[in-house]
């Protein structure tokens, strides 16, 4: 096994800047092979950048790149993975027209003794590496025709195909739910145990703390520090990335739920994700929906923001509507967070600001004339009041962090006032300091009358602030806590097994 | 000028100072119409020296009214593009139209019902194909292409493939002075043109309409969530181009002072390559009405130049090939089609 | 020989003929025409369908749409269609030499309409398509001279063709005989109206004293003309000083327009009579009895001449009204 | 027929019953495909029921010929489109291969010269292009626009517009015999497409190339991440485009016993209506040379019925447009242009 005291991969002083924002400053980082090394910071504090500086997608302005103690310069992506290089992209990068085994072997598809592409073997390879991951899905299936959540589970399986000597996880488990994200981290650990260097970026502390032995901490593309884990306490850590305490994470609100604000009866879709399903959420109530992947809970998001149709009655204030499209979700006070960013929530040739303004085209036109002064002004109170970082609001969104784009996701849903607000994975891949401010955002929202359909794969987010926790298992609800005293292992048997834990027991 | 440009945020000047730290290459105000406003220059310039009479008032009008009816279904075919579509049968629609117009003439109506006709026509063709596209969900390719052929085949049905000659036809005064008369020495053509590029360039910029079309263009899927209607903008957006085509079979005719029953075959292509020109992708959400101007001008100027320097027919086509690459390929524009980023490639230090 | 009783064999055109000159019922006959579409080539097609009707023939037009690969691929048919006699305008005399050794080694003739060459056994021609010293050309070209005596003119061609380009060239030397200048000459690579008049709008900015603008087709002669009108001049109408546009075609619109004079002439090529004259070539190729060259007059419909314009539609033709002469 | 289409885990049946638990609708295995070959069959019927003719060994040896140079141009914009990108040259590159052929016989060049030149050229002609696009990077639009004139206007230069005529040249007779021989009953061409079509199909399913052609169709960004160099590809995809614009040029010639210098107009639009009928799509990362030789039989098998028919000219058009749009359209073709994307989840996590 390789020393583990000598570095892989030694980044010493580099530079990264793009216009207008000054990405990566003075940078300099180790990561050695069989070990695990975090790499934390703010949303937009150039975590990818560097990820995408080690695996070619980006050069450096200045500094040097050593491999094995001998410089190097990675000019494409294909440099770095002859080196051995393999990541895992924030943004997901499959081919969504070809199928699930091709993708895991896209550039590297098996051959026969011709040289000609060995189908089969493509197949069954790919088969065998999702058994051992434990996806049970179909290799030929599209993969455009997959969840998100299925998709990163497709660019795990690519990853760890490959004879990586460093692997970059670039919030890799953000679309994962508990579940998942734990045969990730027992994959890394083997694959640590075996000598990989694994870099891994996450928002995530539990993660850091039962993975990584040491974690790097990026504020405003300058590195703060360099510090071993678990030896450094979750706060100090937290202070070294954004640079004070929180305290009081998850907001508290101080409402008693009023009138029924959303009454959902025997909501379905056709296909079967989703069985019939009832519940109501009151005015100044949270409820949580907690599941695994394709569990439903997903498509409950989706019928409700008319996403895809389904059958069933939902009534929003009292009054039913009829949601076959999402523009009725939208005029009947629905505001829907898809989990899906890139594919359903950003248009990403677009500026920040139209991203803003996108939902706000009804209350900010009149005869379809927009005002666009006014536009302007709510633009930039919006990406000041959620903590947008970007040079400005007329840069396109694409040039933004993942978070920050999330961010304006989250924005402008909030921004229209609805009734109810249905949200689907809302924090994913946003930072803890800024969680803790949308988190707040949220709670004035229902403090102010609002109803919150909380979809979320992270448990702790549902404990932290739903009043009532919704439990699906195989399309349909199984389980209906009160969150009070709840814990993660009761939720977690019910999501898993579909049954709660003392009849497992 | 800042009207015109639909899409601010990408020729947005340089950033405040302070928040460009280390910004390398300061950018033209022109955005990504640098490469082909410079070759257009250059060309003026090459065509002012050499050829005296092409500032000539008459050569600038000239230039202008020559090139309207591309520039009208240009226009109609910007909408389509920023809206993530492609629109087959906008060369056919002015045919149709046109042949439209003649009938009317012919058959004595009154001007003001010749002239609705065609706007109408185009209209008609815009709903049916947003129909089909929409609603009975047929393929945007499929319907375009098949209405391409459709049209066209309607417009040499109605008069046996025979232009309709209407320089006679009682009505067909007010079409043509509209199309050739003038106020002072600007033609109204040039009037009309100006009005209803800044039309345009307001409706997309300025109204939820166009901000929708951008939006369905970059993400329709995020576009639809956000209950923007993908289904009603398509018919909208068909409507536009029908009603740009229904304009341009009317100047067309008034023009020709006839109705054509068979259009110019390369029509289609030059108006789809003057948007393209324009800095308006395929791939949908970006681009805008300053752009395709650029482009109709563009096209339009090396054409009249071509024909004034007496350039022999042969060697027009390699002339005007070998400009639009030089000049233009050379510049800001970016691909849309395979794209491959360019990664700067700068010095490293230490 | 009883040649009718033995249709499967691909029968040879001369097999068709009755020996005696007079027509034989039943003989197939195939057109490869270069476009339908255009109104020209119809009254062409009627001419030669009515002319078959009158005698018995089954006549049938194949539409190469301007296109010489679907030219061949029509001729292909009606070779397997075991025609007894195939007309073909040739698009391209280039591209279809392989195609007519075909034919003529299934035994079946080929007449050219307004083309010669490899294969082609006898050739129609419209007068208007010809250069003949004191044809249509230097008629003329004897008109714009008469109008503006030394004048300048341009001429609109479409180059690369050669049954035009000879055209071209036959008005410009007859043009430079008779003392005008040719200016300018540009190509109108669309071969419609709006393209002509786009490329003479832009000569007339730099040549603002042409005298007149000599046009291959009437859409071009039209288009040349909406130009000249746009630009606050007006066309000769043999009366006026304006500029002199003329055509070649007698399309309804180019005659209407000589009518309003808005054009000063267009040349007729009697399109319907050729079609008559087609079918009387082909039964006399078929008996062996054909002159290389069969010329049909044509005629110069000009604001004096077209009172006596009588539309295609109307005119009253038969065998013996046609007006033409031939040569070997 | 498993070969040929070329997108084999796409068209796969109905998957393992453990993963679509809901899934409803049964799928034909005919896939993308129903659509055409359903109006492909049943304009067939009618026209072996009505057009005696139409089903002789003769009339379909004479669809084939006549659609070979389309089938060609169609299969080399097949691999262009499916890798995302979009080539407006081809039918220019056709005319000016076909000239230089063309010189190349005129010249008395022996056979096998005269029969290289055309291939080389057209190699030439996409490397050239490749380079531009890929090396220079310069937009692909700009770069195949430009060259759609110079090619045209290069073909019309070298002969000053006349076709060369080449029947009598030494060299021209194994280029006939190839266009227009037989072997047996089967015409030479016939097995000469149906090779290029087996050939194509197999670079497609079964090489690495032709995987990470789709790979780069599909999503430019994760091809390139996942070691793909894009750059490379795209040079590659052009010189297939060269060459079967080369393959078409000789093919055409030999065809037309003479290098024509101008071409066909609807060419490019007809050879890209193909591969889309085929069920290629525009975005690119899909579709297949199976598709392009179904579309290329019914926009051939149509054109055909219709001469064999005699449907008048005028009304070809409206005829051939209807089939489009009721008898494809309405089939199983999605949109690329504006889609409104629908996802499902279609397996769970036990
Ligand atoms: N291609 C680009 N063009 C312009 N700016 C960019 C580009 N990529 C990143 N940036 C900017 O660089 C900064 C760092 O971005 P980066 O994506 O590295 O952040 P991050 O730490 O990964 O954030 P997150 O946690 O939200 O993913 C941000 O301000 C971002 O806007
Ligand atoms: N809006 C939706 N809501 C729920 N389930 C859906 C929805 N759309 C598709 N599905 C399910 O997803 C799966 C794939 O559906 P899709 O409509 O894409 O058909 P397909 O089998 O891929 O055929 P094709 O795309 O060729 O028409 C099916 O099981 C379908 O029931
Ligand atoms: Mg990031
Ligand atoms: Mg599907």
């Amino acid at each position: 096994m390789t020393d583990s005291t000598a570095p892989f991969i030694r980044l010493t002083g580099i530079s990264k800047s793009f216009p207008g924002v000054r990405a990566l400053d003075d940078v300099s980082l180790d990561i050695r092979a069989g070990e695990v090394h975090s790499l934390t910071g703010e949303n937009g504090s150039g975590k990818s950048t560097l990820a995408k500086i080690v695996n070619g997608t980006h050069q450096p302005d200045a500094g040097t790149v050593e491999i094995d103690g001998v410089p190097t310069v990675i000019t494409k992506p294909s440099t770095a993975l002859a080196l051995g290089i393999v990541s895992i992209s924030q943004e997901l990068t499959l081919a969504p027209t070809l199928s699930v085994a091709e993708n895991i072997f896209i550039g590297r598809m098996p051959r026969t003794r011709w040289g000609t592409v060995d189908w089969d073997r493509c197949v069954r390879e790919a088969q065998a590496i999702l058994d051992d991951l434990r996806v049970h899905v179909n290799p030929r299936t599209a993969v455009r025709d997959l969840s998100l959540e299925l998709q990163q589970e497709i660019e795990i399986a690519r990853a760890i195909s490959t004879n990586a000597r460093l692997l970059i996880l670039d919030e890799a488990t953000s679309s994962l739910s508990e579940a998942a994200t734990d045969r990730l981290l027992e994959i890394v650990e083997e694959q640590r145990d075996r000598g990989v260097g694994v870099l891994m970026i996450s928002h995530r502390m539990p993660e850091l703390y039962r993975s990584c032995s040491v974690a790097s901490v990026l504020r405003d593309g300058r590195l703060m520090g360099t510090v071993p884990l678990p030896q450094t306490p979750e706060d100090a850590l937290v202070r070294l990335m954004v640079g004070r305490d929180l305290d009081d994470y998850f907001g508290s609100r101080d409402v008693t739920p009023e009138a029924v604000a959303l009454k959902v009866t025997d909501l379905h879709t056709l296909d079967g994700a989703l069985l019939p399903t009832s519940f109501e959420v009151r005015r100044g109530e949270i409820l949580g929906v907690a599941g695994l992947v394709g569990s439903g809970k997903a498509e409950l998001g989706m019928a409700l923001g008319g996403a895809i149709p389904s059958a069933g009655t939902i009534e929003v204030g009292g009054r039913e509507a009829a949601i076959t499209n999402p523009r009725q979700a939208v005029d009947s006070g629905i505001g829907y967070v898809p989990d899906d960013r890139k594919g359903q929530a950003i248009l990403p040739n677009r500026s920040v600001a139209e991203n803003f303004a996108l939902a706000w085209r009804g209350t900010l036109s009149r005869l379809g004339v927009l005002r666009v002064r006014e536009e302007a002004t709510l633009v930039r109170d919006g990406m000041r009041r959620y903590g947008v970082v970007a040079a400005n609001e007329n840069v396109r969104i694409s040039t933004l962090s993942g978070g920050n784009q999330q961010k304006v996701v989250l924005g402008r849903t909030f921004a229209r006032g609805c009734t109810v607000f249905v949200l689907s994975e809302p924090t994913r891949g946003i930072d803890v300091g800024s969680k803790s401010q949308v988190y707040a955002l949220l709670q004035e929202q229902v403090a102010a009358g609002a109803a919150v359909v909380l979809i979320s794969s992270e448990l702790p987010e549902i404990l932290g602030l739903a009043d009532r926790v919704l439990v699906f298992h195989r399309g349909g609800v199984h389980a209906e806590f009160d969150a009070e005293g709840l814990d993660e292992e009761t939720v977690a048997a019910v999501a898993v097994s579909g049954r709660p834990q003392t009849a497992a027991a | 000028m800042t009207l015109l440009d639909s899409d601010p945020t990408l020729s947005a000047e340089t950033p405040p100072a302070d928040a460009a730290p280390a910004r390398r290459r300061p950018r033209l105000s022109l955005g990504r119409f640098t490469g082909v406003v410079v070759a257009l220059l250059a060309v003026c310039v090459y065509l002012a020296l050499t050829q005296p009479v092409f500032l000539s008032w008459g050569n600038i009008t000239n230039i202008v009214a020559s090139n309207s009816v591309i520039l009208l279904l240009a226009l109609g075919a910007t909408f389509v593009i920023i809206g993530g579509g492609f629109d087959l049968s906008s060369a056919s629609a002015l045919s149709a139209t046109g042949m439209v117009l003649g009938l009317a003439l012919q058959a004595g109506m009154p001007a003001w019902v010749a002239i609705a006709s065609p706007i109408l026509a185009g209209l008609v063709i815009g709903l049916v194909q947003g129909v089909l596209i929409s609603y009975v969900k047929i393929s945007m390719i499929v319907v375009t292409l098949g209405f391409m052929s459709i049209l066209a085949s309607f417009a040499l049905i109605v008069n046996k493939g025979a232009t309709i000659s209407v320089y006679g036809a009682p009505g067909f005064d007010p079409v043509y002075q509209f199309v050739n008369g003038t106020v002072g020495p600007v033609p109204v053509l040039m009037i009309f043109d100006a009005v209803v590029l800044l039309a345009a360039a307001f409706v997309l910029r300025y109204t939820a309409f166009g901000r929708s079309l951008f939006a369905m263009g970059s993400n329709p899927e995020a576009a639809r969530l956000n209950g923007i209607n993908t289904a009603m903008m398509v018919l909208f957006v068909f409507l536009i181009a029908g009603l740009a085509a229904g304009l341009a079979g009317l100047v067309s005719v008034g023009r020709l002072t006839g109705a054509a029953a068979a259009s110019d075959p390369t029509l289609l292509m030059t108006a789809i390559a003057a948007v393209l020109i324009g800095g308006t992708a395929f791939t949908g959400g970006e681009g805008g009405v300053l752009g395709t101007m650029i482009g109709v001008l563009f096209l339009g100027v090396i054409q009249n130049g071509m024909t004034l320097s007496e350039i022999p027919a042969f060697w027009q086509g390699t002339v005007n090939g070998a400009i639009l690459i030089l000049a233009v390929g050379i510049g800001v524009l970016r691909d849309r089609g395979i794209r491959l980023r360019r990664r700067a490639i700068t010095t490293r230090v230490g | 020989s009883s040649p009718s009783t033995a249709p499967a064999a691909p029968s040879g055109g001369s097999s068709a003929a009755s020996g005696d000159g007079s027509f034989k019922a039943g003989t197939k006959f195939g057109y490869a025409a270069p476009v339908a579409a255009q109104p020209g080539q119809q009254q062409f097609d009627t001419g030669a369908k009515a002319a078959s009707a009158s005698v018995g023939w089954d006549y049938t037009m194949y539409d190469s749409n301007i296109n010489p690969s679907t030219q061949i691929s029509n001729i292909t048919t009606m070779i397997q269609r075991q025609m007894n006699v195939i007309g073909s305008w040739t698009l391209d005399p280039g591209a279809t030499v392989g195609i007519y050794k075909q034919a003529q080694n299934a035994g079946i003739p080929i007449i050219g309409v307004n083309s010669e060459g490899d294969g082609i056994s006898a050739t129609l021609w419209q007068e208007s398509s010809t250069c003949a010293p004191g044809g249509p050309m230097a008629q003329s070209a004897a008109l714009y001279a008469k109008a503006h005596p030394g004048g300048q003119v341009i001429t609109v061609g479409l180059d690369g063709v050669p049954s035009i380009d000879a055209v071209v060239k036959c008005f410009t030397d007859a043009a430079s005989a008779a003392g005008l200048t040719v200016v300018s000459h540009v190509s109108n690579t669309t071969d419609q109206a709006a393209g002509a008049q786009k490329l003479v709008a832009d000569l007339l900015t730099r040549y603002p004293d042409v005298s007149g603008v000599w046009a291959y087709n009437d859409a071009s002669a039209l288009g040349a003309s909406a130009a000249v009108i746009a630009a606050g001049k007006t066309v000769y109408d043999l009366s006026n000083d304006g500029v002199v546009v003329t055509g070649s075609n007698g399309d309804a619109d180019a005659v209407q327009a000589v009518r309003e004079g808005r054009l000063t002439g267009t040349w007729d090529p009697n399109n319907p009579e050729a079609g008559w004259l087609f079918v009387k070539l082909a039964n006399e190729v078929l008996n062996n009895a054909a002159p290389k060259n069969t010329v049909l007059k044509s005629t110069f419909v000009t604001k004096d001449t077209v009172g006596q314009y009588v539309p295609p539609a109307d005119r009253k033709i038969s065998f013996d009204t046609l007006d033409y002469t031939t040569s070997n």
